[in-house]
């Protein structure tokens, strides 16, 4: 059977991404970030992961408005990186695990989740930025292959976080039941606050972020009780994109153990963080 | 009536927040057309023809009048009012070497020092 | 509240469209279906909706495999008639109702639904058969606008039948949470038994047929608890689409009224039948 | 555990029934270059190219060299065999004038009158 044995969160700002592709992480304005990613960089060399499930979404540039799923899987085994409109980034492109995505389908569609399954995709920054998060030099090639999961949520009805974190909890079963040993890393994207458009453009909301970070680690039913109206209100009308964390926190076990979290305001407009679990339960003493 | 799905009952509803545009259903409808030109411009080959002939391009993708009105103005509010989602306006003011805080500052009304400054002391609050 | 006021079951087979459009009507080999339309037929046109929700699946025309919705909804004001290949059908193009279909949207993603919306679709014969056996001479324009309903009954995992039966509930709640009065007509298409390929193909089964047909009336929860492999091995590979039925009778009434059914083989390679149901409670004596 | 959903717990699960090919999410990944190219035949003009340069016009969509030997022999059940959905191998039998009855003859081995003259005694049974 497969067995998550971390989940990271991770924003996925495009401007994360920039900055390390131009060489830009020591420049003041940079470097507490990428400093602060460094201890959960640092265990995860520790910890490779034999597939990791990314949860993101896209932003104009894999999918067209023109069909706006609510839950997707990508079943292919390659994913090139998309060109957003300057040029690919320079990374490798995306090996997909199309076994471990087949799986994983069949088990969700069997508990009662619609999922559209995309058999050709680009991913974009949403994807790309968390792989660099977690690997800043990944050479030819990602440190493994990648199942993608989309979320709707740029388009309302975005899913509702107790939706988000059912879906997780699914993706948790699905993932043990599948019939190969494998070491399964899982990363939920996006946030945390920010609002991009609107008079209330710029908004970042720091204790909404830090009451999201504690008990997205200790009491996520806590997250699932808040309406979309609570996460627009509370952590932007594109801070909402964290309901991706609650996929990643639902394939997770109950009790989990915080490796590292460090938080930061501004990534561009956003408040970016990194928080990285450990799923296996803590060696007896 | 029974509960029909686990995370479901809790959560739905509608968002009403001031000074939050909301790109729901309808406002996508509206600005579908626009968008779709937007999301275009990610290849070179695209931008070129664009900026060889702006309206020729937007009439080509079918955009209202003042949906081609906002675009050529670069009236960026208007593009948002119209339908515009904001990861789709922003090919086009990354065409234009416009920054995320560039348009911040215009939709708050300040100038992108300003929005920048603003964020760099820790963002703007509600 | 708008408020369904029947349901309609009926195949869709493409030469079902063909035979009408070719004038093929009266022919012997066609006659005795589209007699047994004829009273189903009469009643409609006494019963008209002020919009009609059509369950289908499209064929390889409207939707590429690259993207596979589980369950998709149209969100457009108009939607062209597929070429499929051999020029459009001579039938009108569908109008839409956008604002019914945001409002579904709504309701069932809130309930957990996890839809696509599709804000363009060329539609195939999937949906315009089923408005042909409706109405065989629309003019210029169908009866009522039309918001349809896609479901993956093609590439399996297919939504298991159980699943379907519970949007046709969901449905029929975001239908009665409308705030508009309308007068609803759903359309349920596919099947009856058929298979198209295979050493199985040219399978038919009257006698599942008969009691799907009898418990879709009287018993639906009867076929939620039918498996896939028992539909295909029932109904064979392409009578699964069957489990179409179940999200219009879901969206209906515990006890319906049956006005009228017929079943006739073959139409093509298929067992084709028409169910036609009242929703509204029987007049007091 | 609990059970996350109404309409979930039943009716999941794998199918497997003799003679009868399922076009499962593997079979699709096999087949959709051919797929495509098949859906690609709804337009006219798609169908004069593929009729002028049959080998031409299937190795522009990838198709693998025993997906291309079996489209241009008409090897219908070797297409189903090597990832074709039958509503997309069903393209290639319009434009060749083939009817479902026709594809439903090679598939039992039998004639196409033969197949017609099953169904119209009201079907094959399993
Ligand atoms: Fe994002
Ligand atoms: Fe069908």
């Amino acid at each position: 059977m497969a067995e998550v044995i971390w989940g990271l969160a991770t924003s996925h700002v495009p401007s994360i991404g920039a900055a390390m592709d131009r060489g830009k992480t020591e420049d003041a304005s940079w470097k507490d970030l990428f400093d602060g990613y460094a201890p959960a960089r640092a265990w995860l060399a520790e910890h490779r992961p034999d597939v990791a499930i990314v949860i993101y979404n896209d932003h104009a540039n894999g999918i067209d408005l023109d069909v706006v799923p609510t839950f997707a899987i990508g079943t292919s085994d390659h994913y090139d990186v998309a060109d957003e409109g300057f040029g690919k980034r320079p990374v490798p492109d995306v090996v997909g695990h199309p076994e471990l995505s087949l799986h994983l389908l069949e088990s969700l569609v069997d508990e009662g989740f619609d999922l559209t399954v995309f058999q050709e995709l680009d991913v974009d920054h949403g994807l790309t930025v968390p792989l660099s998060v977690w690997t800043p030099d990944p050479g030819e090639a990602w440190p493994c292959p990648v199942v993608p999961i989309l979320v709707n949520v740029i388009q309302y009805p975005q899913p509702t976080a107790a939706r988000c974190y059912a879906l997780g909890q699914a993706l948790g079963r699905a993932i043990a039941s599948f019939p190969q040993d494998l070491k399964v890393g899982v990363l939920g994207t996006g946030g945390m606050s920010h609002q991009l458009a609107g008079a209330r453009a710029g908004f970042i909301n720091p204790e909404f972020d830090a009451m999201f970070m504690e008990a997205v680690e200790t009491d996520p039913e806590r997250l699932t009780a808040l309406s979309r109206q609570d996460y627009v209100r509370e952590a932007g009308s594109e801070g909402i994109e964290m309901i991706m964390w609650l996929v990643m926190r639902g394939a997770m076990r109950a009790e989990v153990t915080k490796v590292h979290s460090h938080y930061f305001v501004p990534a561009s407009n956003t408040a970016a963080a990194v928080a990285l679990f450990d799923n296996r339960a803590p060696a007896t003493a | 009536m029974s509960s029909p799905t686990a995370g479901a009952p809790t959560g739905g509803g509608r968002v009403d927040v001031p000074g939050t545009p909301i790109f729901d259903g309808a406002t996508s409808r509206r600005g579908i057309r626009m968008n779709k030109m937007f999301m275009s411009l990610r290849t070179a080959e695209a931008r070129e023809r664009f900026t060889a002939d702006e309206a020729g391009y937007c009439a080509s993708f079918g955009l209202s009048a003042e949906q081609q009105r906002a675009v050529l103005d670069r009236d960026w509010q208007a593009m948002i009012d119209l339908g515009g989602s904001i990861f789709y306006v922003y090919k086009l003011a990354m065409m234009d070497g416009r920054s995320m805080q560039y348009l911040g500052g215009v939709f708050t009304g300040t100038s992108e020092e300003e929005f920048l400054a603003a964020l760099r002391a820790g963002g703007r609050r509600g």
